[in-house]
């Protein structure tokens, strides 16, 4: 039974995928910039009927629904078209980024979990203790710094100063790793190559932690105030009268129950984990579909635009799905909606 | 005298009245102020936040320069306590010699308006859809969830584009771009908790005792859900003044004559080797007034919550 | 009913894995591999640069960063050195038959990178790939971008093994400063595996070959050519490059890529901001050098809108600008304030002509006399009622610049602000003539007036390259007339006095406040040797030594 | 352990909670002793703090609440002695404890049968495999086998496909049943029941009564039922303890309660329960309510609401009095003392006054 809905859910997506294919297709074409003219640049001199050609090729000149049309019928057969400033097919250039930018995502939502957790159940089980006070205090140092200010400060910390992580990029010089999937860390383990393994992993300590801090800190902070609650609540009398221990009442029991709203909130955090880190990745040179499709944006290279969109649409709606197939899995009394 | 009490003329019904209805409130907040001077975090908080307010309304008689003229001689002043610094220039000078505190007092003015006008709008039409799709359900709530979901998937970065390149940069347009995405967190945090509440006894019991939809949504389900929305709220504010400084990172910030905290954080962030606090110390700026939006929210709920008191 | 979601939940999780690999259709490829140490060579160099090279093929692109890494790995027929000018490279001679016939005589016994010897017929290849249309099929049929540059080459023909000849559409003086960006590809190569199988992996005859690149060219590995036919003959050393590997790797944010020479992960860094310099001199195992600047800075007024309309207010909008105060403060000295509208290092620069100097009292008169004065004493100039208000548009990249101009308009009293475009949005209103004023910069790599100053202070004319930069909607008859001259006149004296007289009438004119030309500003690591930052956008890694 | 030391002393036990400034005092100087298969009642309003004292016992009380001082002797150890570990051997295996409201009271997030088993796992009641989650899977076998014969047992129908469904799945009276498996799994000496049946209608409640006393019969579980209810408690219970305000002012066995209550309080209590059969019945409640356990006065906390009240009962604390034996009430008007006047009125307070 929850399998359909599951199922009626992956389908859903499709529509709010071309829904958002379609909306950017106009948002895009309608503001103000023309990509060609982005294109030939500044220097040296260009015929315009240069520039008109270009545009006949990219079938700029036609009315709107005539573009959408070709982009539609493209698209059906998996045909994006091509990137007007690399020249590139998009799907092939989103294939190759888009393994980075889910790398740093999940790298960052561990990182976050990882330290969200721990902050969260201590803070709220020693409620007013320094200990809670501390942890709230640094987890509004990841909520009010802006990412690239808390990047940079930590590459010149642990980068220039200690040497101890490396500044900038996915893997260092030499390692020759081959890539299969485009997720190094994976690549790096299936291909056992250690020292590549190494290099990835370190290489991805500092972004998640930046890209990580603002999600860990707004999770720690719903996770304490959900955990306040359970750990009032009747079933927790209950388990400590049948002589559960108390740690274990706090995980089993307590925390089981205040994942429930916290996971809307991790899954809401997923967004921004996808969608934000373009800044994370200009700051540490991280070769992510975010970076690309902020020049994209600002080269009005709509193939590629679109593309993106409908990929960081997928991403996002299916993580969406997760958390809710969660929700649905932590919470017995909520149908799947 | 016993006759004339009772013959009240309407108009002085209603003064009676007011002045009761004003006795309690006095009332109220009376044992407010006592409740919060217990929890010293919560004062703490407060006290900060009204600092916050009052620096921004107050804000060209704290200071004594002018915020926008600059004068590169002084360029890169450091803090008035690391040498080289006056006290003239309290906080150093910025990349043109612009004094940093009066830009971060003026620059209250701007951020604590980008903050809470974005906040406030996504909340109330966070609070708005969620509940009624929350309750409802049905066709109304699948529709503005993928509506939510629609939105959500929408890179946040081409609406701000679009928007900036249309209206051109500006105050309004940033609110605009911000509450565009914002209201999906909250109506789906919302729509989540209603869901949850929906399924509680004290609603049925409401609905047993005739109260109408709306009445069961405002009276009773709203108060216990406001605590997260609260807490989600508070921690979006921090999140609306940073996002303005990720967008002056990406060229599409705030005019420099609009001085706000996240164009300075994200103006100065080149210099962090060689003037460290022209980045920096607006970014505590914004620190600070999180914390302090949290702490007396903290503090706030903790006195107002009634299942937080012990018994007797 | 239990058991039952378990299984879905975790099955749904590996389709996600599934998933996100599966639509990632990833060649396996190899990411850098060290390459063999060839001999007497040592190291591998790290350039790390600001903005990622749009295409690897020397005919479809016209970016500076694409140059920067294109010119390692492809030769043209002659190439530039900073300081000494132009020199001969894949060709061994060059000679006017008249003034629109050129006969090229090229070296002979230079490889490829496949091997294979450069002819005649890999010239003629070449740029009739260029003019022709729609000679590049990949990824659809188009012309090639670098048209333009090339517009006057009218055909070119093979007259031997190893000689072409060019024929013009008229007198081209700017022939040789601007056929060292078009370098030369194998014509073999590319109709065997087509644009698509070039580009995946490029043969040129550079001092560097193709080993790998990173998706979106975020990261081009190079590896020292062991045959190089040695480089062109006037520039020593003569040889194989010096390094064994080059990488070139894309590092966006301006302190994360001084973070990475400080922590050695890169070599050379290009566009150091100014800020950062003080610290990396003081680094004793950082070296910074800097070269001309080819990127002038121009606050363009838009002289059909009151108030710039009157050319008093807009000279005094140049005397109100003190050019040295921001040099030295914001630009750490390395800059020099533009004498007119021509980069000082223009071959054909007005040598009579000075900056504007800083003279705030001769400004404030010329806008009295223009009618703007602050009669109601509340510190800003009006005129007939109106206050004098001035909005400065530009790029965020221009920040400082143009907020220190604001400033200093500010103080003789003028209501001057600033606001942030993008180029693309702003660029369609600046040519309707709807804003004030545009600060912004024009490429001058060619060190030629054409390309660069008809762009930019000719009038505009649709389908032409005329004012196609032209934002102050400047036009003026007698230096419309003199460009076109120019840019057919072969005597170099000639073209001299007829650049001098349209430099001096726009310098008169000021449709624009003349701001500063920055230098090109890199950083190296110590153990670096003879490498020198070009300004025509060439990182000339032939030379450049990397000592362990 | 022999035979006639009592299963559960308790002795002067308070239990206190610090508020701000004020110390609320919710239970103070409560004692009683429970034999083994004794049922015994302790009937109150609400917000005496019976509650508390049945939290206290097994040393459940929140932080910042404490048991301040006191002796609990179950089977002769005290357990406010006890170390933690040994304190949590003795819950859920000695004793157990079954709470009001059985909704709030399981946990939403876990179906039924893992509840119950939960009990059983951590006694090691079956088998004692300390193999690891995944390895363990004939204990649990075990377990789940134990599990539904217990469900059988305390009445839940066709336990078989019951095992697995959620707490929100479950009627009332059901729930309260899982709430009575999951107390009873490791067969403990003594059930503190908690006011097991009020938030369920009466003919529920009637089969939850007569489940526990058929526990209390078949397994000779003593149960101290904490209750509002006097008339529940008189059917139910062997001896009952009335509290007020933090205090027990009467104790003895159900007849001597009902048929000649001493405290003027229990006596109110009487009056205010309606009797089936009697037509037309005055019921007197009693006016006045309980004072906040706050600032309780050291004097005899019901005078404020006591028709009797004399000014003697403001002076001084109220020992207990033993009337009839083991029939004990902390009121000096019913104990009559002018009619025992050889009894040394003022040594007999100041020597309890001393203890």
């Amino acid at each position: 039974m929850r399998g359909i809905k599951i199922l009626e859910r992956v389908l859903g997506t499709i529509p709010i995928m071309f829904g958002v294919a379609i909306i950017v297709f106009f948002f895009i074409r309608l503001t103000p910039g023309d990509p060609v003219d982005i294109m030939m640049g500044q220097g040296g001199s260009i015929s315009a009927g240069e520039l008109e050609n270009l545009r006949e090729e990219f079938h700029l000149n036609e009315p709107l629904h005539i573009q959408l049309w070709y982009f539609l019928r493209d698209a059906a057969q998996g045909d994006l078209g091509y990137s007007y400033v690399l020249k590139q097919p998009v799907t092939a250039l989103i294939g190759e980024r888009l393994p980075a930018t889910i790398e740093l995502a999940l790298g960052a939502l561990i990182f976050s979990l990882l330290v969200a957790f721990p902050i969260g159940v201590i803070s709220a089980v020693r409620q007013n203790s320094w200990l809670d006070r501390l942890s709230m205090s640094t987890a509004f140092l990841g909520i009010s710094m802006p990412g690239f200010w808390l990047g940079i400060i930590l590459i010149l910390l642990f980068s220039v100063q200690l040497h101890w992580l490396p500044v900038q990029g996915r893997i260092k010089l030499g390692t020759g790793l081959e890539q299969h999937t485009g997720y190094f860390v994976l690549d790096s383990i299936l291909t056992g190559n250690m020292e590549a393994l190494k290099s990835s992993l370190l290489h991805l300590v500092l972004p998640s932690v930046t890209l990580g801090a603002p999600v860990a800190a707004v999770i720690a902070r719903v996770l304490r105030s959900s955990m306040l609650e359970t750990l009032r609540s009747d079933y927790v009398t209950l388990a400590r009268s049948k002589g559960v221990a108390e740690w274990w009442v706090v995980i089993k029991h307590a925390l089981r129950n205040a994942m429930i709203p916290t996971v809307t909130v991790v899954g809401l955090q997923v967004g921004i984990l996808l969608g934000g880190n373009m800044v994370i990745e200009t700051v540490f040179g991280w070769p992510g579909l975010g970076r690309m499709v902020v020049k994209a944006i600002f080269d009005r290279d709509f193939p590629l635009i679109q593309g993106a969109v409908m990929i960081y649409a997928f991403t996002f709606v299916m993580a969406n799905l997760i958390v809710d197939v969660m929700y649905t899995y932590l919470n017995p009394r909520i149908r799947l909606g | 005298m016993e006759a004339n009490q009772n013959v009240r003329s309407p108009l002085e019904d209603q003064l009676y009245i007011w002045r009761i209805r004003l006795e309690i409130w006095w009332q109220n907040f009376r044992n407010f102020v006592k409740a919060l001077s217990v929890h010293p975090l919560a004062l703490a908080g407060g006290i900060l936040v009204i600092l916050y307010l009052l620096s921004a309304v107050f804000a060209d008689q704290i200071t004594v320069h002018n915020p926008i003229q600059g004068n590169l001689r002084i360029r890169h002043m450091p803090p008035a306590w690391e040498d080289g610094g006056s006290w003239e220039y309290p906080l150093g000078t910025d990349s043109q010699g612009r004094d940093l505190f009066t830009r971060i007092v003026y620059g209250s003015r701007i951020s604590l308006s980008v903050g809470i006008l974005s906040v406030g709008i996504s909340v109330i039409v966070g609070i708005l859809l969620g509940t009624l799709a929350g309750y409802f359900g049905g066709r109304f709530d699948s529709f503005v969830s993928r509506l939510a979901d629609l939105l959500l998937a929408f890179p946040f970065l081409i609406f701000a584009i679009g928007v900036m390149a249309f209206l051109g940069p500006g105050f309004t347009n940033l609110i605009l771009a911000l509450t565009f995405k914002g209201w999906v967190e909250f109506f789906r945090l919302v729509r989540g908790e209603m869901l949850a509440e929906k399924t509680k006894e004290y609603v049925e019991a409401a609905r047993v005792t005739g109260q109408g939809h709306v009445a069961i949504m405002l009276k009773e389900i709203l108060p216990n859900i406001i605590q997260s929305v609260f807490v989600l709220g508070t921690l979006r504010m921090g999140y609306m003044i940073i996002t303005e400084a990720s967008l002056s990172f990406l060229g599409l910030g705030l005019p420099p004559n609009i001085p706000a905290w996240g164009s300075m954080v994200a103006a100065g962030r080149d210099s962090l080797l060689v003037a460290w606090w022209v980045s920096t110390l607006p970014g505590l700026a914004i620190l600070f007034l999180v914390m302090a939006i949290n702490l007396f929210g903290e503090g706030l709920r903790d006195i107002l919550d009634p299942r937080l008191k012990l018994e007797g | 009913m239990a058991r039952f979601n378990h299984r879905t939940i975790i099955a749904l999780l590996l389709l996600m894995a599934f998933v996100f690999t599966a639509c990632a259709p990833t060649a396996p490829a190899e990411t850098a591999q060290p390459a063999d140490e060839g001999p007497g060579a040592s190291g591998t160099i790290v350039v790390a640069m600001g903005a990622a090279p749009v295409s690897l093929d020397p005919a479809d692109h016209r970016s500076r960063e694409s140059e920067t890494v294109i010119r390692n790995m492809f030769d043209g027929l002659v190439t530039r050195d900073t300081s000494s000018g132009v020199h001969m490279q894949l060709a061994e001679s060059m000679d006017w038959a008249d003034e629109q016939t050129l006969n090229v005589k090229l070296r002979e016994g230079v490889k490829f990178h496949d091997g294979t010897e450069m002819t005649a017929d890999d010239v003629v290849f070449t740029f009739e790939r260029i003019i022709n249309e729609n000679a590049i099929e990949y990824p659809e049929p188009h012309t090639s971008p670098r048209k333009g540059l090339i517009a006057p080459l009218e055909s070119i023909e093979k007259t031997g093994d190893y000689s072409v000849t060019m024929h013009f559409r008229g007198p081209w003086p700017p022939a040789m400063q601007l056929l060292v960006h078009q370098q030369i590809v194998p014509k073999a190569y590319i109709e065997k595996v087509g644009t698509e199988g070039f580009i995946a992996k490029p043969i040129g005859t550079g001092p560097f070959k193709f080993v790998s690149a990173q998706p979106g060219l975020e990261e081009v590995v190079l590896e020292r050519f062991a045959d190089y036919y040695g480089g062109s003959p006037d520039l020593t050393p003569v040889g194989p490059a010096c390094v064994n590997q080059v990488v070139f790797r894309v590092i966006p944010e301006a302190s994360t890529r001084v973070s990475a020479l400080l922590a050695g992960e890169a070599d050379i860094i290009t566009n150091v901001p100014q800020d950062l310099i003080p610290n990396l001199e003081a680094n004793e195992n950082v070296q910074v050098k800097t070269a001309g600047g080819t990127q002038p800075k121009w606050l363009e007024l838009n002289v059909h809108m009151a108030p710039f309309d009157d050319v008093n207010v807009r000279k005094a909008m140049n005397y109100a600008v003190d050019k040295d105060l921001i040099i030295e403060k914001i630009f750490g000295g390395r800059a020099v304030a533009l004498p007119g509208p021509l980069s000082p290092y223009n071959n054909f620069v007005n040598k009579s002509l000075s900056p504007y100097p800083y003279d705030p009292a001769m400004a404030t008169d010329l806008l009295k006399q223009a009618g703007w004065e602050d009669t109601d004493g509340d510190g800003i100039l009006d005129k007939n009622g109106q206050p004098f208000t001035f909005t400065i548009d530009t790029l965020e990249d221009w920040r400082p610049l143009a907020e220190a101009v604001a400033d200093m308009y500010r103080a003789i009293g003028i209501d001057a602000n600033v606001r942030f475009w993008e180029y693309s949005v702003i660029k369609d209103q600046l040519m309707a003539g709807e804003r004030q004023g545009y600060l912004d910069d024009w490429g001058d790599s060619a060190f030629d007036p054409v390309g660069h100053f008809e762009a930019k202070w000719h009038g505009f004319v649709a389908d032409t390259p005329y004012g196609r930069g032209n934002f102050s909607t400047y036009s003026n008859d007698r230096v419309n007339e003199l460009i076109e001259q120019g840019e057919t006149t072969g005597d170099p004296a000639a073209r001299q006095a007829i650049y001098d007289e349209a430099q001096q009438i726009v310098y008169d004119e000021a449709p624009a406040v003349f701001l500063i030309l920055p230098e090109e500003v890199e950083a190296a690591s110590a153990s670096i040797s003879n490498w020198s930052p070009a300004s025509d956008s060439r990182e000339n890694m032939h030379d450049v030594c990397k000592a362990e | 352990m022999n035979s006639n030391t009592p299963l559960l002393e308790v002795n002067k036990i308070n239990s206190v909670f610090p508020s701000g400034d004020k110390i609320v005092r919710a239970v103070n100087d409560v004692s009683f002793t429970l034999n083994e298969g004794e049922i015994l009642g302790i009937v109150g309003e609400s917000g005496c703090g019976k509650s508390t004292m049945l939290l206290s016992l097994l040393r459940l009380i929140r932080y910042p609440g404490k048991v301040e001082s006191g002796e609990i002797r179950f089977r002769g150890d005290d357990l406010l002695q006890m170390s933690n570990s040994q304190m949590r051997a003795m819950r859920g295996k000695e004793i157990a404890m079954i709470f009001q409201d059985p909704l709030s009271t399981l946990n939403p997030a876990f179906t039924v049968g893992e509840q119950i088993r939960e009990s059983l796992r951590l006694h090691n009641i079956v088998g004692n495999s300390n193999a690891p989650w995944p390895f363990d899977r004939v204990q649990r076998e075990q377990e789940k086998q134990r599990v539904l014969q217990i469900m059988e047992e305390v009445g839940i129908p066709s336990p078989m496909d019951r095992y697995a469904s959620y707490p929100h799945q479950f009627s009332g009276g059901m729930q309260q049943r899982t709430l009575i498996a999951i107390a009873l799994a490791c067969n403990p000496k003594l059930l503190l029941a908690d006011e097991p049946t009020t938030a369920l209608d009466v003919t529920i409640q009637a089969q939850i009564m007569n489940l526990m006393k058929q526990i209390n019969q078949e397994r000779g579980t003593a149960i101290i039922l904490v209750t509002h209810d006097l008339g529940l408690a008189a059917e139910f219970c062997d001896r009952i303890a009335v509290m007020y305000a933090g205090r027990i002012v009467e104790q003895g066995t159900v007849d001597e309660i009902v048929e000649t209550p001493r405290h003027p309080y229990t006596q109110g209590l009487l009056n205010c329960r309606p009797r089936i059969g009697e037509r037309q019945q005055t019921i007197r409640p009693i006016d006045g309510n309980v004072p906040s356990l706050a600032n309780l006065p050291n004097s005899c906390a019901f005078a404020s609401r006591c028709s009797f009240v004399k000014d003697v009962c403001n002076e001084g604390p109220i020992p207990l009095f033993e009337t009839e034996h083991g029939h004990l009430n902390r009121c000096l008007l019913t104990s009559d003392y002018k009619r025992l006047p050889e009894w040394d009125w003022d040594s007999i307070v100041e020597q309890e006054r001393a203890q």
